[in-house]
Formats: structure tokens, C-alpha cells, sequence
């Protein structure tokens, strides 16, 4: 990370985004309670369920193409409680992965779902399952199994890209409820259009804090309302000093470099309206390289400058 | 063996068996059939014998076995490479993560797992500010007319550069609503999104309501533009079956 | 969610709001493949409206002089061939006529470059057989296969700043059967800096076009090819200049094609006439309408049949209603 | 430039000749001890396991957190020598980024053999349990091997090592064929197939959920006709008609009513509506991102560090 000019300020900013999520997850773990809005989605879950015991067929859960990272493991936390809540049932559940370290995890952690529950016997090893890392043969395989089975209700949860439609339509032709959230913004529109819940945007983070209420989870997730928070008054207050720059302030000088080392220097020029790299604003996000420059440095620097000129 | 990859009796075999692919899979549309599941199976089967040879000539040929090995310079315009031995700890480490079918040991495959979540977490905390931080400044717009001449934008094509830079550099009253506009949208869509407090005044229950309802014109949009596509492939789809199978490849088969 | 539940004899409402699954999909089934076949017997086209994005890509490519250099960097596989396609084609054609040589290379996936030789050979095969017969495209002579990069991104790195490093490894057969380095050929002779290729073209079904913008998005005008999903994501790259041209997936294919039938005359009206020299002139009486104006009709036909559907549904809905209160 | 080419760079303790005995001695070498390595975890008391798993995982992260934070040397090169400690740090981790990168990819794709592997153990069950769909796991174990025998061969002989003398030699073998047939013949066309399906559950899903039923329920299918109708030329040609008609004078000189063009209307749709919406729904899910890769890093995720 580069340092100079403006540099440091995107490090701050960063920074206290990690403060507020680490300050409330020890509020909350010190045993504060703290409140979360009703996420409809997520209500449904415990229906779903039921639905599914009634009928005796399968709850299927697929994370979409989620790979070991924090969506796919934040799928598998949300998958865990759904397990934990059919092992109390007995429901035959199918979890289908296009990530063979996602697998990995998931089976394990399954497993333990089902052994802290006591009903160890209860878990079929064959449940949890790689189906293929090629979207659309992962698509295939797990639309197969959704019609072969029938299953009562599916949960679509993770990285969805085009193939989410056709679980969720497949779902749909045999009555499933379906419960489905996409980290994937264009995927959002689909599952709206063919499920009957849908968690939208970071529901999908707030889904595990919702069901567990673990003091960890819950304190980040008001960490996180801050850090949106945050953004919203840097914009605002950003936007207004933009505004008033551009409007009020003109530009009368212009940073030019020379000297062999490429020095800065600030000339007088006839008053112009700011360009918008001129502002502020756009200062504190492109900081603007040193002098005495090493030739990347320079090389970099012509590029800004075309940018700038734009 | 004169016969090449472009000999029309085999094209036309191979454009055969995608036709009848294509129409083994349809079925499912009507319903769950044998042909479709022999075609799914089948289907599984290739992505993952394709997977595992992927694995080998485009990930560990090129990024493990050729450091282990280094090479000697085949080609005059460059150095050779060593190889570096420390390569090969990689299997072993590797190795650990199957212990997961082991009931003693499964412990054991979280250290590779672990450490693969920790580079991971890693570079997403890495790349945070270069991902979402242009998004952010390019939210910021002023929204202050700098002309109060005239409201509109005036027409752009066929102005001289200065004109047009000038144009470009104002604010005109439309613009300076539309960005007011943009900045409230984000603003009750970002208050949708805020989940732990429970919002009491009038102001800031109407903004997250208008936030929802924001978020659906997003989504109308993004369905409408994406439907192109989807259909674009069916319809290729089709041309690939009718015209390019039946209409072309066939009778060109059956005139030989 | 309103799905086929009928009731005991169910009102026209209430069938009009459940239409079986089956009929839907054979109904969509049914209007493209026909409207496809049709399209194919009867070669008829349907009217498009070039955007401001498509005018200044065809502009752009329109009026590099004869005999320079572009990039073309091809991600068009055959699943996305119905959009990616046909944008492919209509770039070759273009660079074909216009005498452009061109570097072809891939960094998505290795068999791209097999299918666009595809689509080379098959235009090759149209210039042969047309009247006038037009001159074929040569490897080596018009242009050059540089293959497959498993990592784009840092060789346009090395093309920013150094292209002849970047490709010095690069080989080809010249006519006489000769291996030799790409830069010895035609095509890349007088290539010493980026800055001397005239335009970038990218033809992708993923989202690569931010890197290559990032890379060399300052040294040549750089157009960006791509699948409708992407579209509103990469015109915001486009409006702030970063993209000197867009291609909106099937319909900017059509859009593309009815320019190179028509023209933008020298007050910036397609088809227009105009005095003076054209803002860029059509290719008269050559095959301009392909695979986008081949499938634009099947299109139109079932985004119709959609709407249909929608309002059908709504109907049902509104009778519902007007039925018990 | 001949003589350049045999010049092999000097070696260090890491790393020796290409093809020579030293360099195939440490490698079986360092094989063994690693596996010695492995074994000797296996003993490890349980009370260190969780610890060795957290520590793993933190240090995994915090090279990538210090890439980003340490001050970043202005210009490094592999020959210039650093000026103090900071710049030492910063060009070691300048230095050693791409082998810790390929090292990730490298340990990530080894982990594709825990799915497979599943895979195989459904299907190799029901083939020899005889289960009904016997038939068909028989399908997917050929057809995989299939695959990956001939995609390998084909590999070799196109790419591998001296493949360009074998290509010479004989252009086309029969492997050629087989992968080319399975490849671009049937997975090629049975991935586009399933992609191509999506357009008819757009459809019916579109007719199913598209109705006036409540104010969110119509906006979206106002927003998502207004953009369908802007891709079909021929309403669009006719709309603009009218615009001219009304504003006298086609081509883009209506004047005011420019702004009710069907493209205009769309275009500030998307950028005034869609985007600022689009764009805070993205910063929700970065923040979300962040939380739980920073809970995972440091370990206090419930679920998976537990």
C-alpha cells in the first residue's frame, strides 16, 4: 500500500470499518443484547421444514457455486441450523456442492450437526454431496435430483450465476418452497421472479445472526449497520463539499511537474471551473504520487494524468 | 491418416450428437425421463473427467510440476529455470485434507482448509478498498448547477471539442436533480439494508419502504437487460438444431 | 405464488392465471424454432435503432485507414455463441473488407481460438464465392494467431510497457513454411509501441474488460463485446470515455450489422443522405445482415410471446378479481 | 543468444538444475520428510489441535493484511537492495506474492479429488449395489474416464512435453478425435443446451410471478417491460416516431421531448434508479464480506473454527 499524498486515508477508512465490527462483537460478547428487524425469509425456514417432515421428502440445500470463501461458508453456517432442525425431525436433507473444499467442510461440519444433536445414526454420509464443478453440469445433476426426489423444499443460498433459475423453476414444478438469496446482484431478479422467499442483499450475512442470536455474529452485524452507516455520511458529506467546490470554487491554479526528479509545482492560471479532478473528493480517493519519482512511479503517473484530463 | 478434424462426414456426426444431446436434455422440460437422465450421467461423467484433466494441464502442469522441475531454455531468446524442490511439500500438505474420510484423524484436514480460509479472508480484506472504494467516489456527484442559463444538457453531437469539454465539465440544473435523486436512492436503499434498529419515525420507516421499492426498479431493470441474453442462447440453440443440423449438415450428408 | 393448483371447475380466470408449465415451454419452443426457419427461408429483416454506443463503435473501426493493425481478443465459445457470435462475425467482416490486419488471441479459454479460425474460414468462404470474388484472408500476411495466454492480465501488463517483450516468444509459419517471430510478419512490422495498434477489440461472455481498460484503456481506443447481462454494468465504463465502443449482446450485433448495410451519413442520420463525406460509410450491396439479423426475428417473436404471457396472466387476474370481490 | 540459452541460472539452497540428480534426491527427500511431518501431527495432543488450526489460518491471512497495509517500496526489483528494515519487509512481500498466490491455487485445486472422490463412491455403490439407476452411474464413471483418458492423451501430444514434433509427425491421431468428439461434441453442446434452458424458466417463471398483485410486484414489471421494450427495434422505431411527430423534425432535434425517447427513458432509469439501488445493495453485501472474512481470519466464526 502506498502511503503518500492521500494514501494513508483509504487505510484509516478500512481501519475503522474493522473497529466498529470488532467494538460491537465485544459489546455484544460482554452480554449486551442487541436487537435485529424481522427477516422474512428466515421465518420461513422452520415451515419449510415441517412441510418437508409432513411429506417425508427431501429438504435440498445448495450454496450455488460458492467456493471456500466467506459466502460459501456463511451458506454452510445458515445450512447448519437447517440441518440441525431436520435431524430433530428426521428429515432427509441433500446438500449439493460445485466446490470440493466447500464439500469438505460441509461434510464435516454436518456431521458434527448431526453427532451434538444425538442422532449420529441419523446422518446419511451420502447427504451432503459434490455434484461437479462445471456450472452447468453442476446445474444438470442437481435439477436431476431435485425432480428424481421430489424434494419439499429447497434453500438456494450463496453464489448464484445463471444456473440459479433453473434449480429454482426445477423446485417449483414439484411444489417446493423455496428460500433463496444471491450474493450475485444480477441473480436477485430470477430468484424474486420463481421463489417464494428471498433473502435480498446482506440478508443473506444477517440470515446466521438472525437464527442463532450468537452474541459474536449479532455484535458484527451491528458493526456492519454502522459501518453502512459510515458510508452513507462520507457520501453525503463528500457530495455537499463536492457540490460547493464545484459550484463556488474555481480553479486557479494547476499542479505541473518538472526538473529531472519531477517536482510539483502549483502555476497560477486564468480562473476555470474544476474539472473533477480537481475536487477534493477525487483527491482523496486517486492520491497523487511523490515527487521524485522511479520511472514505474512515472509511468504510472502519466496514466493518472491522462485519466485526470477526461 | 489423411482424415482431419473438419472432414464433413465427421462434422457431421458430431453435429449429430449435439442435436440429439440438445433434445435428450429438452426432455426434462416435459418431464423427468430415461433419456434425460442417461444425458445428465453422461454429462456429470465428461465435466468431471474434463475437470480432472483441466486440473493437470492448466493448474499443476503449469504452476507446481514446472517450478518443481525448472526447465532448461528451449527457445534462444531466454534463460532457463531451476527447479525448486520445496514444491513438492505442497502433496503432503495436500494429502492432510483427505484425512477427512478418516474418523481418528479428520482433525487434520483443517489445517490445509484452514489455511486455504485464511488466504482467502486475507486477500478479501486486501482487495476491500480497491473493489468498493471506487464505487463510493463514484457516488459522489455534485449536485449544485455551476449554468443557470439553461436547465437541460444542450445536444452534444456535432459540438468542437472545447464545446464539448465545456458541456461535459458543467452542471446543468437537470443533471444537478438527477444526482440529488441518485444520492437519495442510494440512501433509502442503504437504510433497507440497516437490520438492528427498529425505525420508529415516519422519515426513516417511508425511506426504507422507498428503499425496497428502489431496489425492485433495480431488479426489473437487470431482468429486462439479462432476458436478451437467455434468449439470444435458446435461440442459437435452435438455429444450431434446425438450420445448421437439419437444413445444413444433413442434406449436405445426403447429396455425397 | 400462483401455480397450477385447478380448482373444481375452474372459471376462465383462474385458467388464464395457470397455464400448464407444458404449453408455456412448448408454446416458446414452437415461435422460435418457427420464427427461426422462417427467418432462414425468407431472409426478412426487422428494423433496429442504432444506439450512440454502437454508432461510435462502427465509426471507430470504420475509419481506421486500410492496412493498420488491430487487436482482437476473442472469448466467444460456443455457449455464448448467440450473442458473442455474431458480434465476432461482424468484426471479422469489417476488419475484412476494410483491409484491417489483425491479432488474434484469447486469454479466457484455448478452444476460442479454434472457433474464431471457424468463423475466418467461413467468411474466407463467402469472399471466395462472391461476385466480385474478394481476396481471402491470410495467417501471417492479414493476420496472426498468437493462441492462448493462461494469465491476460499480466501480459497486457507487459503490452502496456513493452509489447514486442510480451510477444517476443511468439512464433508463426510465414507462406514459405518458415517459423518466425511474429514481429517479422505483415501485420506486426511496424508495430513498436501499443500505442501504434489502432484499436482493441473485445469480444467476452465474462467480465474481463476492467483489467484490459486498466491496462491499456489509455494507449488505444479500447471496444468492448459483450453478452447483454453485462451490458448496464460496462456503459457507465462507456459514458465516463473509458470505452470508446460497446456492443450490447445480440441486439447491439443486429444494430452493428444495420451500420454496415446503411451507413451514418455526414450529419450523423443512419441511412441518411446527407452532403459531404459520411461519418462512416455503409458496405453497399455486400452480406452485412448474418447471424444477428438471423436470429433478431425469433428474438422480437419471443420477447412478444413473453409479454403476451405477462398480460395474459394479469387478465386472468383482473377477472379473478372482478369475480369475487 | 545459443550460448545464452544453455548459461542455467546459479542455484541456491532451494533450488537446483532442471533434470539434475541433486535437484530429484532433495525432492524425495523433502517428500519424505513432509510426510514424516504429517505422521508426527497425527500424535499431536488434542489441546493443540484447535490452536494449530487457528494459527494456520491467521498467518494464512495476515500475509495478505500485511500486503496491504506495510508501506509499499516505491520501486521494487529483484537486484535493487532494500535501505533499511520496512523496505525489506515490503520487497520480501513484493517478492514472494506470486509463489504464495500459485501456492493457494496450487493446494486448492489438489482438494478437487475430495469431490470427485464423493462423486465416485455414490456411483461405484449403485453400480455394485445394482441399485435401479445402476445403468446410468456406469454412464458417468465411462464417460469420465473416457474423458480424461483422451483429454490427457490429446494434452500430450498437442501441448506436452515435444508435442510439436508429434503434431508435426502425424496431425491428427485417432485420441484427437475421441476428445475433440467428447469435448466440443457432446460437453460443448450439453453445456450450451442446459444454458439455453434458462430462457424457458425465464418464461415461465416471468408468466407466473409478472402480475399486478402488489405495488412491488408492478414496479418490477414496469422497469423490467420498459427495458424489454427497448430491445425490440421495431416498437422502438415506432415510439420514436411518435416523439418526432410530436416535437416536428426527426433525428434527434425534438427538442425537450428528447428526454421521452423510449432509450432515454430506460437510460435514466438505469442510471438514476437502478445503479444508486444496484450500488448500495453492493456496499451492503462488501460490508457483510468483510465481517465474516475478518471472523474468520481471526478465528471466531462460529461453525467453522469451533
Amino acid at each position: 500500500m502506498q502511503y503518500y499524498d492521500t494514501g494513508f486515508w483509504q487505510i484509516v477508512f478500512v481501519a475503522v470499518l474493522i473497529v466498529f465490527l470488532l467494538f460491537n462483537i465485544i459489546r455484544a460478547r460482554r452480554g449486551k443484547s442487541l436487537f435485529i428487524r424481522r427477516i422474512a425469509g428466515l421465518s420461513a425456514i422452520d415451515e419449510a421444514i415441517g412441510r418437508s417432515t409432513e411429506m417425508g421428502r427431501p429438504v435440498l440445500m445448495v450454496p450455488g457455486l460458492s467456493g471456500l470463501g466467506p459466502v460459501g461458508i456463511q451458506a454452510v453456517n445458515i445450512f447448519a441450523y437447517i440441518a440441525r432442525t431436520a435431524a430433530k425431525f428426521g428429515t432427509p436433507i441433500r446438500i449439493c456442492f460445485a466446490d470440493a473444499a466447500l464439500y469438505s467442510v460441509a461434510q464435516e461440519i454436518i456431521r458434527d450437526v448431526y453427532q451434538s444433536e444425538g442422532f449420529a445414526d441419523r446422518y446419511d454420509p451420502t447427504a451432503v454431496r459434490f455434484i461437479s464443478d462445471r456450472q452447468f453440469a453442476f446445474a444438470a445433476g442437481v435439477a436431476g435430483m431435485i425432480l428424481r426426489e421430489k424434494i419439499a423444499a429447497a434453500f438456494l443460498l450463496g453464489d448464484w450465476f445463471a444456473e440459479s433459475l433453473i434449480l429454482a423453476e426445477s423446485a417449483n414444478s414439484v411444489g417446493a418452497i423455496q428460500v433463496a438469496g444471491s450474493t450475485v446482484t444480477t441473480q436477485t431478479p430470477f430468484l424474486i421472479a420463481a421463489c417464494d422467499y428471498v433473502l435480498i442483499g446482506d440478508e443473506f450475512y444477517a440470515a446466521s445472526a438472525y437464527l442463532s442470536r450468537e452474541p459474536v455474529l449479532v455484535g458484527s452485524l451491528v458493526g456492519q449497520d454502522w459501518s453502512k452507516l459510515l458510508i452513507a455520511a462520507i457520501i453525503v458529506v463528500l457530495m455537499v463539499q463536492a457540490s460547493i467546490e464545484k459550484a463556488l470554487v474555481p480553479q486557479t491554479t494547476q499542479e505541473t511537474q518538472e526538473g529531472p526528479g519531477l517536482i510539483w509545482t502549483s502555476k497560477p492560471i486564468p480562473a476555470r471551473l474544476k474539472k473533477r479532478s480537481d475536487l477534493l473528493e477525487n483527491r482523496l480517493f486517486n492520491p497523487r504520487p511523490p515527487a521524485a519519482l522511479s520511472p514505474r512511479e512515472k509511468r504510472k503517473l502519466n496514466a493518472w494524468e491522462k485519466d485526470s484530463d477526461q | 491418416m489423411a482424415l482431419t478434424l473438419d472432414d464433413p462426414n465427421y462434422h457431421f456426426l458430431k453435429v449429430t450428437a449435439g442435436a440429439l444431446a440438445t433434445f435428450g436434455m429438452y426432455s426434462v422440460l416435459y418431464k423427468e425421463t430415461k433419456i434425460y437422465r442417461f444425458f445428465e450421467h453422461m454429462f456429470l461423467g465428461l465435466a468431471a473427467g474434463l475437470s480432472l484433466t483441466l486440473l493437470w494441464t492448466q493448474t499443476l502442469y503449469d504452476l507446481w510440476w514446472g517450478p518443481l522441475v525448472g526447465r532448461t531454455a528451449d527457445k534462444a531468446t531466454e534463460y532457463g529455470q531451476n527447479g525448486a524442490w520445496a514444491w513438492v511439500l505442497v502433496l503432503p500438505l495436500a494429502a492432510l485434507a483427505y484425512t477427512i474420510f478418516s474418523k481418528k484423524h479428520n482433525w487434520m484436514s483443517r489445517i490445509p482448509i484452514g489455511l486455504l480460509i485464511g488466504i482467502g479472508a486475507g486477500q478479501a480484506i486486501q482487495n476491500w478498498f480497491n473493489q468498493y472504494g471506487p464505487q463510493i467516489e463514484n457516488s459522489i456527484k455534485p449536485a449544485i448547477p455551476t449554468v443557470w442559463s439553461r436547465f437541460t444538457v444542450p445536444d452534444r453531437n456535432g459540438l468542437p471539442q472545447a464545446a464539448l469539454d465545456n458541456v461535459n465539465n458543467n452542471v446543468y440544473g437537470s443533471q444537478a436533480i438527477n444526482n440529488l435523486i441518485f444520492l437519495v436512492t442510494l440512501l433509502c436503499v442503504l437504510s433497507y439494508f440497516i437490520f438492528c434498529t427498529e425505525f420508529k419515525s415516519k422519515l426513516t420507516k417511508g425511506m426504507s419502504t422507498a428503499g425496497r421499492l428502489m431496489l425492485m426498479v433495480g431488479f426489473g431493470a437487470i431482468f429486462g437487460t439479462t432476458v436478451m441474453t437467455r434468449f439470444a442462447l435458446l435461440i442459437d440453440r435452435m438455429y444450431f438444431v434446425w438450420i445448421e443440423w437439419l437444413l445444413e449438415s444433413l442434406p449436405r450428408m445426403l447429396h455425397r | 405464488m400462483a401455480d397450477s393448483t385447478p380448482e373444481a371447475r375452474p372459471s376462465l380466470g383462474a385458467k388464464l392465471q395457470a397455464l400448464n408449465r407444458n404449453a408455456l415451454y412448448l408454446s416458446l419452443f414452437a415461435v422460435v424454432s418457427g420464427s427461426l426457419i422462417l427467418t432462414h427461408l425468407t431472409s426478412l429483416q426487422v428494423p433496429a435503432q442504432p444506439q450512440p454506443c454502437t454508432k461510435d463503435t462502427y465509426t471507430l473501426l470504420r475509419n481506421i485507414p486500410a492496412g493498420d493493425t488491430i487487436i482482437i481478443d476473442t472469448g466467444a465459445t460456443n455457449s455464448t455463441r448467440g450473442e458473442n457470435g455474431g458480434e465476432m462475425e461482424a468484426v471479422f467482416r469489417i476488419a475484412m473488407r476494410e483491409r484491417l490486419r489483425f491479432v488474434l488471441y484469447t486469454w479466457q479459454e484455448p478452444q476460442c481460438i479454434e472457433i474464431a479460425k471457424g468463423v475466418i474460414a467461413k467468411i474466407n468462404l463467402e469472399r471466395r464465392t462472391s461476385n466480385p470474388p474478394e481476396p481471402e484472408y491470410r495467417e501471417w500476411d492479414d493476420y496472426v494467431i498468437l493462441g492462448f495466454f493462461p494469465d491476460g492480465g499480466t501480459m497486457l501488463q507487459t503490452v502496456a510497457s513493452n509489447i514486442r517483450d510480451a510477444w517476443a516468444a511468439k512464433k508463426e509459419k510465414d507462406p514459405a513454411g518458415r517459423e518466425r517471430s511474429v514481429f517479422e510478419s505483415p501485420v506486426l512490422k511496424n508495430i513498436h509501441r501499443v500505442e501504434d495498434i489502432r484499436a482493441y477489440v473485445n469480444i467476452a461472455m465474462s467480465n474481463l474488460m476492467p483489467t484490459i481498460v486498466a491496462r491499456v484503456g489509455r494507449k488505444l481506443p479500447v471496444i468492448s463485446m459483450i453478452t447483454g447481462v453485462m451490458f448496464p454494468e460496462q456503459l457507465n465504463y462507456y459514458k465516463s470515455g473509458q470505452l470508446k465502443g460497446l456492443i450490447n449482446g445480440l441486439v447491439g450485433t443486429v444494430e452493428l450489422e444495420t451500420l454496415m448495410e446503411k451507413g451514418i451519413d455526414a450529419k450523423g442520420e443512419v441511412g441518411g443522405h446527407a452532403p459531404g463525406p459520411p461519418v462512416a460509410a455503409a458496405f453497399p450491396g455486400e452480406k452485412n445482415y448474418a447471424r444477428g439479423m438471423d436470429y433478431y426475428f425469433a428474438f422480437c417473436c419471443a420477447m412478444s410471446l413473453l409479454i403476451v404471457a405477462i398480460v395474459i396472466g394479469n387478465v386472468g387476474m383482473m377477472l379473478e378479481r372482478r369475480r369475487k370481490p | 543468444m545459443r550460448e545464452l540459452a544453455q548459461l542455467a541460472p546459479p542455484t541456491t539452497v532451494w533450488t537446483a538444475h532442471n533434470g539434475s540428480t541433486l535437484l530429484w534426491v532433495e525432492i524425495v527427500a523433502a517428500l519424505i520428510l513432509g510426510i514424516l511431518l504429517a505422521m508426527g501431527l497425527s500424535r499431536l495432543p488434542i489441546r493443540l489441535r484447535k490452536p494449530i488450526v487457528a494459527v494456520v489460518t491467521f498467518a494464512g491471512g495476515l500475509y495478505f493484511v500485511l500486503q496491504y497495509i506495510w508501506p509499499q517500496a516505491q520501486d521494487y526489483s529483484k537486484d535493487e537492495i532494500p535501505r533499511g528494515t520496512v523496505e525489506g519487509v515490503s520487497f520480501w512481500l513484493q517478492g514472494t506474492l506470486p509463489t504464495v498466490t500459485n501456492f493457494a491455487q496450487v493446494l486448492g485445486a489438489l482438494l478437487l479429488g475430495l469431490g470427485i472422490s464423493s462423486l465416485l463412491r455414490i456411483h461405484i455403490s449403485q453400480l455394485v449395489k445394482k441399485h435401479k439407476d445402476w445403468l446410468f452411474s456406469l454412464t458417468l464413471i465411462v464417460s469420465m474416464l473416457a474423458m480424461l483418458v483422451f483429454g490427457y492423451w490429446d494434452w500430450l501430444s498437442k501441448l506436452g512435453p515435444g508435442a510439436e514434433q508429434a503434431v508435426a509427425a502425424n496431425p491428427h491421431i485417432f485420441p484427437n478425435f475421441a476428445r475433440d468428439f467428447l469435448f466440443d461434441g457432446l460437453f460443448i453442446n450439453l453445456d450450451a443446451v442446459m444454458y439455453s434452458m434458462i430462457a424457458f424458466f425465464i418464461f415461465s417463471a416471468a408468466y407466473r410471478s409478472f402480475r399486478l398483485r402488489s405495488i412491488e410486484a408492478t414496479i418490477l414489471l414496469g422497469t423490467a417491460l420498459l427495458v424489454m421494450l427497448t430491445l425490440m427495434g421495431g416498437v422502438l422505431v415506432g415510439w420514436d416516431r411518435v416523439v418526432d411527430a410530436v416535437g416536428g423534425g426527426g433525428g434527434g432535434h425534438a427538442g425537450f421531448l428528447e428526454n421521452f425517447r423510449l432509450g432515454a427513458i430506460k437510460d435514466w432509469v438505469q442510471d438514476n434508479l437502478q445503479s444508486p439501488s444496484i450500488r448500495a445493495m453492493e456496499f451492503g453485501l462488501a460490508i457483510g464480506g468483510l465481517a465474516m472474512s475478518l471472523r474468520l481470519w481471526l478465528g471466531i466464526e462460529k461453525g467453522v473454527s469451533n
